[in-house]
């Protein structure tokens, strides 16, 4: 239980890591890991007397400042005011683009997954969309998607959105959109850059050196289990207990 | 004017065939008045989830109930993927229209200003343009030079959805759910369930009116309490995850969806 | 997040050259504001009126800080019509933009979906179209085949409006009031006069949420009683009938109207 | 002041006979008279037992049931959910055309109205529109406006809305879709169709006896010298008071 305590505690550090400088970060509704990280990022900015982080977690009460329905992440994404989003995908392939309708000829897919969301549009609008999926396997991480639910680059319009890292249990890598592919940044301890290699399904871009991804320095640390869990409790109460019970 | 009515009559408002829409759980969800549609044997329904649906459409789709389903996503959340909805689509047991959140928020916004269509941002480079050629791509007429995905008006021929209260002449508290007034703008009738009627006039100060959908848009209430069970409604209850969990469970298999099915609807009617 | 300033460091913010819109009378327009506007020697703005204005259009044209109007209307209600609106519209002395209420409306709406343009209905017919360029009449890309109007994105540089009430958060009570919400979504950035702050968070409850217009939209707001004088703020009171009256009456002439303009920039020095 | 009562008196209730049949009419902001004749008929229909009518009125606190803000009249009428809404214009012409904005040469027009408000879009969405006009002259009553802010026959596009009738000071017009123009259905005591003739700039169909516009039965007097006058004091206290007054 503690390995994946740990597990958890680098992806949420690596999570504050890419979301530092925005001001506005929206998280799904089933999302405790993104949410947690952004958090940690609001409580390292206010430590650090930074510039405030306003987060909007989906389907929670407390974490709701929007009050137009529904449709007023969308609006607001549109409008600018959202820097960072997470998605996810059945499949993810090398040129960034999202599957989350499922595998094999539409309509009648082999496996169906719940369907596109709104990736199809936040992928456009959002800055800073980061990929987050834990499985790192050769058939989440495909050469070629094959449903497009979200499309990484379309150079036929101009856009202000789309990805900018891919996160896994394994591995963080970072999202060039002018070479339109992803180039690994770390391993996460305890992988290799060969366990990378094998369980990923499309060609990256290696560097020489491959740095490992970093443990959460003690500070760090402090505020994840203590004050972090706490404001997760109020929306991820099983997750904030799992959390601590592996403590 | 509104009428108010009993839970059966609500429901028989609806009728086989019609396009129906549903806000996504936890909005706002009319689970009672699913059990009595699908108690009167409702079918061939044209079901629009606004933007997403879980455990009700789940229900129609093994119930049989569903001809066609527009919707951005189906699935149980928490308690993981929708089976009915899974097993319907590998069997092609419904024609499936696959959208995006905001392009359904975006027809109903079309049917609410009376035009045909609307424009979107986003999508271009999706696949859904592909399998929705209903879906266009065209050069912005006015303003900047721009590419811009439309989408055609979607006009429900019936909104349903479930509410805390609503007063005696109809008028509806949907607090900041403002997803259900996109609903009843958009549909042609709109029926509503609620906890409770209150006899204040919920448009009386600027405050309660704020989060009100007028009776203007609201064609029939019914009562009916823990109506959204076992799914949430906003911060009156949580949803009920062990039961949620027990469906996901039992709808792996379609003998285990028609028992699931049968208890839901001898406990419904416990209730009434 | 949103600052809490001085009315004066608010008005600062307006810069000559800026698209400014603004709402209807009685909705909430922040006169105090635009008495400090004036104060500030404010020039070249292109006004938007959301969707029609009365005195604070009239005031700022006869001030000679407007460069351009895009309105439906410009009126002084129960007391007639705008005197400046309407020797400006003669002398040419500002680019006029004629609308409809609606194309107003759909045009702030684009910009709240970050679309290039909006459709509407009706229009068609209308001499608007003839003096309006930037608006089309377009075969509908989908859905049933019919002609519909087009209108291009209006994004405001800055939209002002006075509320009755504000948190410390910069959360804004505006009640039904939602064509505010429309002005601060559309626009690039929100200037805010409220009567009061209030210590209590404005989106805590359900029903005080349904009227919030979250900070996220709100630059700045500036604390300034009666800010709406003389006009109404919803019930919170009424227009004060006898000044607008007076105003009708000395407008009429040039002179008349620096006095008049005079006597409310002090008034407004007096009150702060 | 009773003359002036007797002819307000005839214009309401010829307002609540064109309203006949309707269940939701709104009324703009200053717009006393109509909003009298919608609340006869309201007032009415309930003595009757008839179905209830609902009246909006812009800009009334107590009259409002509307909660999305000023765009909400406009899209209930797109819905098709109003039934009946007043217009008024500088000049009216034969066709049905309206003209809020000025005479002359646009934009820098000789005389300058207010501007066209929400005419452009309602004319073609709302079935029964009133155009109510008090002043009966060659002036208002044109050949052909100088500006046309609202055209009353498109047969280029579909559309349920448009004029209905022609209510003046003087006298009452039909308007015939399908001819194009209007048909003098009554004329108000004291006038004479030649007061009419003389006093309207454009062509109508006058039909070989013309009736005279009924002056309100004692039942109807009753209701709106009392209950009516109530009502409206609430919204046009001014109008009220001068109604009461002149009693």
């Amino acid at each position: 239980m503690s390995a994946e305590r740990e597990r958890r505690e680098i992806l949420i550090a690596a999570i504050a890591d890419l979301l530092d400088g925005i001001s506005h970060v929206a998280v799904g509704a089933s999302s405790p890991i993104p949410a947690a990280g952004a958090m940690l990022l609001r409580a390292r900015n206010q430590r650090d007397g930074k510039p405030p982080v306003r987060i909007s977690i989906l389907g929670s009460q407390a974490h709701n400042f929007f009050t137009n329905g529904g449709i007023e992440l969308f609006d607001c994404a549109a409008q600018g005011r959202v820097d960072a989003f997470f998605l996810g995908g059945g499949q993810i392939d090398s040129q960034g683009n999202i599957n989350l309708v499922g595998t094999g000829d539409y309509p009648k897919t082999d496996v169906r997954w719940p369907g596109s969301f709104g990736s199809a549009y936040l992928y456009h609008l959002i800055p800073r969309v980061i990929l987050f999926r834990e499985e790192h396997t050769p058939r989440v991480l495909v050469p070629k998607v094959d449903f497009v639910s979200a499309r990484a680059i379309t150079p036929e319009v101009r856009r202000r959105g789309g990805p900018y890292a891919l996160l896994t249990n394994m591995a963080l890598f970072d999202f060039d959109r002018d070479a339109g592919g992803f180039a690994l940044r770390s391993v996460h301890p305890p992988f290799t850059p060969a366990d990378i290699r094998e369980n990923t399904g499309f060609i990256y871009e290696e560097p020489a050196v491959v740095r490992q991804t970093p443990r959460p320095d003690p500070a760090t640390l402090a505020l994840l289990r203590g004050t972090i869990l706490d404001e997760l409790a109020e929306t991820y109460p099983a997750f904030a207990r799992a959390m601590k019970q592996a403590a | 004017m509104t009428e108010i009515v009993a839970l059966e009559a609500l429901a028989a408002r609806v009728t086989s065939g019609q396009s129906l829409a549903i806000p996504v759980d936890g909005s706002g969800v009319a689970m009672a008045a699913t059990a009595a549609l699908l108690e009167a044997g409702i079918h061939d329904l044209k079901l629009i989830c606004v933007p997403i649906s879980g455990l009700q459409a789940d229900l129609l789709i093994g119930a049989g109930a569903i001809a066609a389903l527009e919707t951005s996503a189906v699935s149980l959340g928490e308690a993981g993927a929708a089976p009915r909805f899974t097993a319907g689509v590998k069997s092609g047991a419904f024609a499936l229209r696959d959208s995006t959140c905001p392009a359904i928020f975006a027809g109903l916004l079309a049917a609410q200003k009376g035009v045909p269509f609307m424009p979107i941002a986003g999508i271009i480079g999706s696949d859904l343009l592909e399998v929705r050629p209903d879906w266009q791509v065209i050069d912005s007429p006015v303003g900047e030079a721009r590419k811009v995905v439309v989408v055609p008006a979607i006009c429900p021929d019936v909104a349903l959805f479930h509410a805390p209260e609503a007063d005696r002449a109809g008028n509806v508290r949907i607090g900041r759910h403002r997803e259900l007034a996109n609903l009843a703008y958009a549909a042609r009738r709109t029926l509503v369930t609620v906890e409770r009627i209150v006899d204040r006039n919920l448009l009386e100060t600027e405050d309660s009116a704020a989060g009100v959908l007028p009776s203007l848009y609201v064609e029939a209430i019914a009562v009916a309490a823990r109506g959204a069970w076992p799914l949430a409604l906003w911060d009156e209850y949580p949803a009920d995850e062990a039961e949620i969990a027990r469906y996901a469970a039992m709808a792996r298999s379609e003998d285990g969806f028609r028992a699931y099915l049968s208890t839901f609807l001898s406990h419904r009617k416990q209730v009434a």
